[in-house]
């Protein structure tokens, strides 16, 4: 096996992976077996409704939660545990889950120290300027507001060039001018032709202007209701906002979701 | 200020009008101007005593809670070996001072070796116990941090255990400290040249009650100190807020009856197996004489297998019983004043520092010298002694439920004072159940302990039960007796630590579920 | 195994005392001071007893070579499987006394019926043999549990207190409380006490019944000269083990106190430390009486006492 | 004074209000010193970006953060304190802040108990029902996906029909879809004459459609930029979504934040 740095992007396959959760009222079914793969170097976006089983599908292929038997992951021909003890992944968790006795560089330089990368504090501050945190290497996540733990959580994600980047609603505790900066400043640091990227998120627009490729999934128990290729050049500008393209899947997606239609039961 | 000097020098002149007038001439309780004349008379003794038996408590607190963070780390990186570990420091913990003094003694012969073994085993699993709490209590998302680098056990517990447990570790470390001062103490009794120990041994023979009264007042002066130490250090490394530990209820529930209870009987086996091969081995190569070091087939010679293991037998039961009938009203009554200390501790920081002193004093000064004020206090029945038990019980119970209560996470405090939530309520709503895991680590604690304790005092004071057979048997030569004794105590522990341990899964696996795995 | 020796050539050998330092054991302290132990090529260690100390054991286990110790001690520990003898009393009666308050002595074995006695767990069945040899039962009076506190008499939750005659007496008198001590001695309950006690292998070991000759010889020694002037080794007491918290003034009275039951008529006769057959039988009338099972004769052994005193009383 | 369900809505006036607070490096100022009245009743939405200081001054308000010295609150002439010992007031929290030991159902339930009112569990699984949580009322915390949490939390604000309520970034965690349902439906429970309402939200949409104010927020230290009205009329309906004030005013908000701005830069 080549370097870490020099091995182009994952494929990520996901056989039949479906999960069923034991819980006080009975088994709760949360994803249906379905296969799926991640083609290398690209960034599909998950969208579906809240508690459709995302975060699951996610934790799934990171290998943090086991799939029902008769699933399999594999990256690459590995199992996920392979990539992790690689350090060649990395996960914007939901909720930023920082250590709060580190400071906010303590907790990037944290993730290089895990993986195995040699301490690199420039690189450390350059993310956490790049997520708007000059100033803040030294704070703690307690004297952070919600948004900047979550753009602290992004650079520990960032700092150790990740060849599978599994984003959890990311940017969902920043606002919006600082989400539509980090969605064009960000992605140039990670889409390429080394890092696969599934990107969990709730924002429609979000979405299409980030991801290759967009999965809609079904209220739980989850289903992939349609997989939408995005014919949008690279790098995304905000130039693609307005572009028909854009438009045109943000409303396919939104109508997928019932987004629309729930605009129209109501009038 | 001037109030609190002002209700000092009030309560001192009490106890000295008391001491003078109702309790003259009757050696129970020293007054403070009696106490002061033996301070100045002897300064120079009493100095040096307490120098040696402070410097046996610091190597014991030192090596006892190294050996319990060594412990901790083992079961950490090897959780298989968890239930093991603990039931055989449970094993040690439980061997009765009496029994284990004299053997002490001669494995070391003179100097301080005994002191100190006692205090390390006075110590370590009062640390041990908790700060296994608190390497559990972290949320399931830090966990998945090191996972997501595929990181071990043993990157977990650098990065993020070591530092979560820090809480309890330090209760532990701050309700060790008179313990460890205890155990030298006690460990004095066992043919020591020197020390507070071996001065107040002499006070209490020769109706020095000002004296022993001095002597204990110096122990749990130097006792407080460290206890005050550590607990200003436990303020400069505490984590800046508690977080919510969310975490899911546990995954392996689907095991039936059958398998746990074959799980269980697996598991006892091989305690027995370990501490049997232990007990063997230990005194194989200590080279103890089978006169007194008797070996496992002994006690089953003893308690079974010879003619008169019957009337043995008996004797045990009746004994038990007695101890049985003081240990268990002590144990709950110990754990309740822990509790009820603790929650108004927090409630109210001035009763905190009014007393904890007495707190500490309670739990330093031995139970030779406190034992016979509370029996004339209380009268000679079991209600006394289990007073004293309760005594001995409660100090852990209320260290470590003073750092559970601290554990309510900032933004469930938050929630509460969004509805101005008086602080009586936030303890009962939210701080009683933060506090679940640190209390349940002391009630195991205390389970053994109130054991311990009853069969101390039934030794030193009152003449009863277990602790009254064991000293008998040891005075008489009764080796095979005292064993069996010994073997007794322990199993009865076990069975009592087993019990606390049930209830505990089943609060915490609602509470706190994170506390029931790795 | 072999005899450690000390660098000047001295054997080092241990001896275990029965309790924590004080002038009880002041004759054994002179002995060392006045470098008695060494005239006879002896480094004798001395180790303190305590409440949680087994004598008998340290001996058996060969930690010491000869200990201080009780004849119904030996006699049980014998009966668990022990091998001891006894070469030498230390006190020609028992120390076992039990003590009242002046204003309500109890001078009498008759005097106990009905009161309230505290006695330690491991001490009643002696007060339960003292009561038979008096025509008395326990029934006749109450037990109270007391272990390790003498406080229980002056906090009057006893009548009296099974305690030592050189020891709570004395420190009683020094507080200026007026006490009354009946010796159970005086009344026909007389165990042997603070015996000089060794392994029977000891004894049939050329090598170390030498040293223990040469350590009786040496501490009877000391004990000829306390008997001389007791006030001298209760300061020595005091002086040698500063760290024993010792009161001279208690040390002063227990010094004088225990002459009463060290010397005697005997002594004087045949030496310190001499014992009789006639208080060997007394004392294993008293085992059958306490229940003592296997005591005999051969627990005794005056062999040593007779190589000491060959030339006459004197060590 | 009447018992709270009868009384109208409170005022909260705050006066000189602004916080600095004490970091390691230094004092960071985060809101400059400024008066702010709440009209009884009304709907205010805060927008601004990312650690400017929205959650601190919702603190403030509430009265569990101190303002710094000369700044003060009073809800109808009440401290904060006066307000919450009534049980008058409720916060959700940017962080949903479940009490990880009780159910969904046991947290919602908690603040009928801490705020005074008898226990209701008929309202309890209704407002359950109503943010999607049917089926889930016995689930843990732990049990439940990130937009379950946060709208657990949303329920508990509601069970008790506070005077004041106080939402940070309430649908931070959930879908387009689930926003929307809830932005229609919840509203009706609270705006009204009897809660005065303060919202801090990232959606600029969200803040027009829910608020009958919308303060926007200047970068830290914390000023406010802009104070617009919202002329639409009540109870809002996803074809305000489409009128021609709401798209007026979501690009006056949007170019106050520079979002568009940065849109044009970029190109
Ligand atoms: N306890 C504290 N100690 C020190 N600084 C703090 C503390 N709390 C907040 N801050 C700082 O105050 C500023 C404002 O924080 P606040 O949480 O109010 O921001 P916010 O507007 O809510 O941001 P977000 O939209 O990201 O939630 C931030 O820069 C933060 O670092
Ligand atoms: N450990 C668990 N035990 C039981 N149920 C669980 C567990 N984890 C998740 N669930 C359930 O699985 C479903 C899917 O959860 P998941 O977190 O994957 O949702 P999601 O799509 O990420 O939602 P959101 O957008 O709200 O974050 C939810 O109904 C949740 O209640
Ligand atoms: C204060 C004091 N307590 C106990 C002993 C030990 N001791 C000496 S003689 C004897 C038995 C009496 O029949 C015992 C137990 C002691 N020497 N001094
Ligand atoms: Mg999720
Ligand atoms: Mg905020």
């Amino acid at each position: 096996m080549t370097a870490a740095g020099v091995r182009g992007a994952p494929e990520v396959v996901c056989a039949a992976v479906g999960k069923t959760f034991a819980t006080g009222a009975g088994p709760l079914a949360v994803l249906e077996p379905r296969d799926l793969t991640l083609a290398p170097g690209s960034v599909t976006a998950l969208v579906g409704p809240s508690g459709c089983g995302k975060s699951t599908l996610l934790r799934i292929i990171a290998g943090l939660e086991r799939p029902d038997p008769g699933g399999s992951v594999l990256i690459d021909g590995d199992e996920p545990l392979a990539v992790r003890r690689r350090g060649e992944m990395a996960i914007a968790f939901q909720d930023a889950s920082l250590l709060p006795w580190r400071t906010a560089a303590g907790n990037v330089a944290l993730a290089q120290r895990l993986a195995g990368r040699p301490a690199d504090p420039a690189r450390v501050s350059a993310l956490l300027r790049k997520v708007g945190l000059a100033g803040f290497e030294r704070a703690r996540p307690a004297q952070l507001s919600g948004g900047m733990r979550q753009r602290a959580a992004i650079a520990r994600c960032l700092v150790t060039e990740p060849r599978l980047l599994l984003l959890d609603e990311p940017f969902g505790a920043v606002d919006e001018l600082t989400r539509r900066r980090l969605n064009i400043e960000l992605p140039p640091l990670w889409s390429g032709t080394s890092t696969t990227t599934l990107l969990v998120t709730h924002s429609i627009p979000e979405a299409v202007l980030l991801a290759d490729r967009v999965l809609v999934m079904s209220p739980r128990p989850g289903t992939i209701l349609a997989d939408l290729p995005v014919a949008l050049d690279r790098p995304r500008r905000m130039q693609h906002l307005h572009s028909e393209e854009f438009t045109r899947l943000v409303e396919r997606v939104g109508a997928l979701l019932g987004v629309d239609q729930y605009a129209a039961d109501e009038g | 200020m001037l109030r609190t000097v002002l209700g000092w020098v009030m309560a001192v002149g009490l106890w000295e009008l008391v001491g003078r007038t109702l309790l003259a001439g009757r050696h129970l309780v020293g007054t403070p101007s009696g106490i002061v004349a033996k301070l100045v008379d002897n300064a120079e003794v009493y100095g040096r005593g307490l120098w040696f038996t402070t410097r046996e408590a610091a190597l014991g607190y030192l090596l006892g809670n190294l050996a319990a963070v060594a412990l901790a780390l083992l079961v950490v990186l090897l959780p298989g070996v968890e239930r093991l570990v603990l039931r055989f420091a449970l094993v040690v913990y439980c061997l009765p001072l009496v029994a284990l003094g004299p053997l002490l003694r001669l494995v070391y012969g003179f100097g301080d070796g005994p002191q100190i073994t006692l205090a390390a085993f006075a110590v370590f699993y009062l640390t041990l116990v908790p700060l296994l709490v608190g390497l559990r209590a972290v949320p399931q998302s830090w966990l998945d941090l090191t996972a997501t680098y595929g990181r071990g056990r043993w990157t977990t517990l650098v990065v993020i255990r070591a530092r979560a447990s820090l809480p309890y570790l330090m209760a532990g470390l701050q309700a060790t400290v008179p313990a460890a001062f205890l155990g030298a103490l006690v460990g004095e009794f066992t043919g020591a040249e020197r020390g507070v120990g071996v001065l107040s041994i002499l006070a209490l023979r020769s109706l020095d009650t000002d004296g022993l009264w001095a002597l204990m007042l110096l122990s749990t002066a130097v006792s407080l100190l460290g206890y005050l130490l550590v607990a200003w250090a436990a303020r400069r490394l505490a984590v800046e807020q508690p977080t919510v530990l969310l975490s899911t209820p546990g995954h392996g529930r689907g095991r039936s009856a059958s398998e746990r209870l074959l799980r269980a009987l697996g598991g006892i086996l091989v305690t027995t197996s370990v501490v049997l091969a232990a007990w063997v081995g230990v005194f194989a190569v200590t080279g103890l004489n089978p006169y007194f070091a008797k070996r496992p087939w002994d006690v089953w010679d003893w308690l079974v297998s010879s003619p008169e293991s019957g009337a043995h037998r008996d004797e045990l039961l009746t004994a038990a019983l007695e101890t049985a009938a003081v240990a268990i009203p002590g144990y709950f009554a110990g754990l309740l004043l822990g509790v009820v200390l603790a929650t108004l501790f927090s409630l109210s920081p001035r009763l905190r520092r009014a007393l904890t002193p007495v707190a500490v004093a309670l739990r330093c000064v031995p139970v030779i010298a406190i034992a016979p004020l509370l029996v004339a206090a209380l009268g000679r029945g079991a209600f006394g002694t289990a007073v004293v038990v309760a005594i001995m019980t409660f100090f852990p119970t209320l260290v470590s439920c003073l750092y559970g209560l601290a554990q309510l996470p900032g933004q469930v405090a938050d929630v509460f004072a969004t509805y101005a939530t008086p602080s009586t309520r936030v303890l009962l709503l939210g701080r009683l159940p933060a506090m679940a895991p640190a209390f349940f680590a002391s009630a195991r604690i205390a389970a053994p302990t109130a054991l311990l304790a009853a069969t101390v005092a039934e030794w030193l004071a009152t003449g009863t039960g277990l602790g009254n057979m064991m000293a008998v048997d040891a005075a008489t030569s009764r080796y095979t007796s005292l064993w069996s004794t010994v073997v007794v105590v322990t199993l009865v522990a076990l069975a009592a630590y087993a019990l606390v341990e049930a209830v505990e899964r089943r609060v915490l696996r609602v509470v706190a579920p994170e506390q029931l795995r790795w | 195994g072999d005899d450690p020796a000390s660098p000047e050539g001295k054997d080092a050998v241990t001896y275990q005392l029965s309790w924590t330092h004080s002038v009880q054991f002041g004759g054994t302290y002179l002995a060392k001071d006045r470098g008695l132990f060494e005239e006879q090529g002896l480094d004798v260690q001395l180790a303190p007893g305590g409440p949680n100390v087994a004598g008998d054991a340290n001996t058996v286990s060969g930690a010491a070579l000869m200990n201080i110790s009780v004849a119904d001690g030996v006699a049980r520990s014998n009966a668990e499987g022990a091998d001891l003898v006894i070469i030498g009393a230390q006190y020609q009666k028992s120390p076992v006394t039990i003590l009242s308050l002046a204003d309500a002595p109890l001078t009498g074995p008759e005097d106990l019926v009905g009161k309230r006695i505290g006695v330690a767990g491991t001490d009643t069945p002696g007060l339960e043999a003292f009561l038979t040899i008096n025509g008395l039962t326990k029934d006749d009076l109450v037990f109270v549990p007391s272990q390790y506190d003498p406080a229980v008499l002056t906090a009057g939750q006893v009548d009296g207190l099974y305690c030592f005659y050189n020891d709570l007496p004395v420190a009683l008198a020094v507080q200026g409380i007026e006490g009354h001590s009946m010796l159970l001695a005086d009344h026909g309950y007389n165990p042997m006490s603070q015996t000089c006690t060794v392994l029977r292998s000891s004894l049939a070991d050329e090598q170390k019944r030498d040293q223990i000759v040469r350590l009786f010889r040496g501490d009877a020694r000391g004990w000829q000269l306390y008997k001389d002037d007791p006030q001298a080794a209760a300061e020595l007491a005091v002086e040698a083990y500063p760290d024993a918290g010792l009161d001279l003034e208690t040390q002063r009275g227990m010094a004088d106190v225990q002459l009463d039951i060290m010397y005697s008529d005997l002594t004087d006769e045949f030496g310190f430390g001499w014992f009789t057959d006639e208080q060997v039988q007394e004392n294993l009338k008293l085992f059958e009486l306490l229940g003592i099972e296997g005591g005999t004769a051969e627990m005794w052994d005056r062999s040593i006492l007779e190589e000491v005193y060959a030339d006459g009383p004197t060590a």
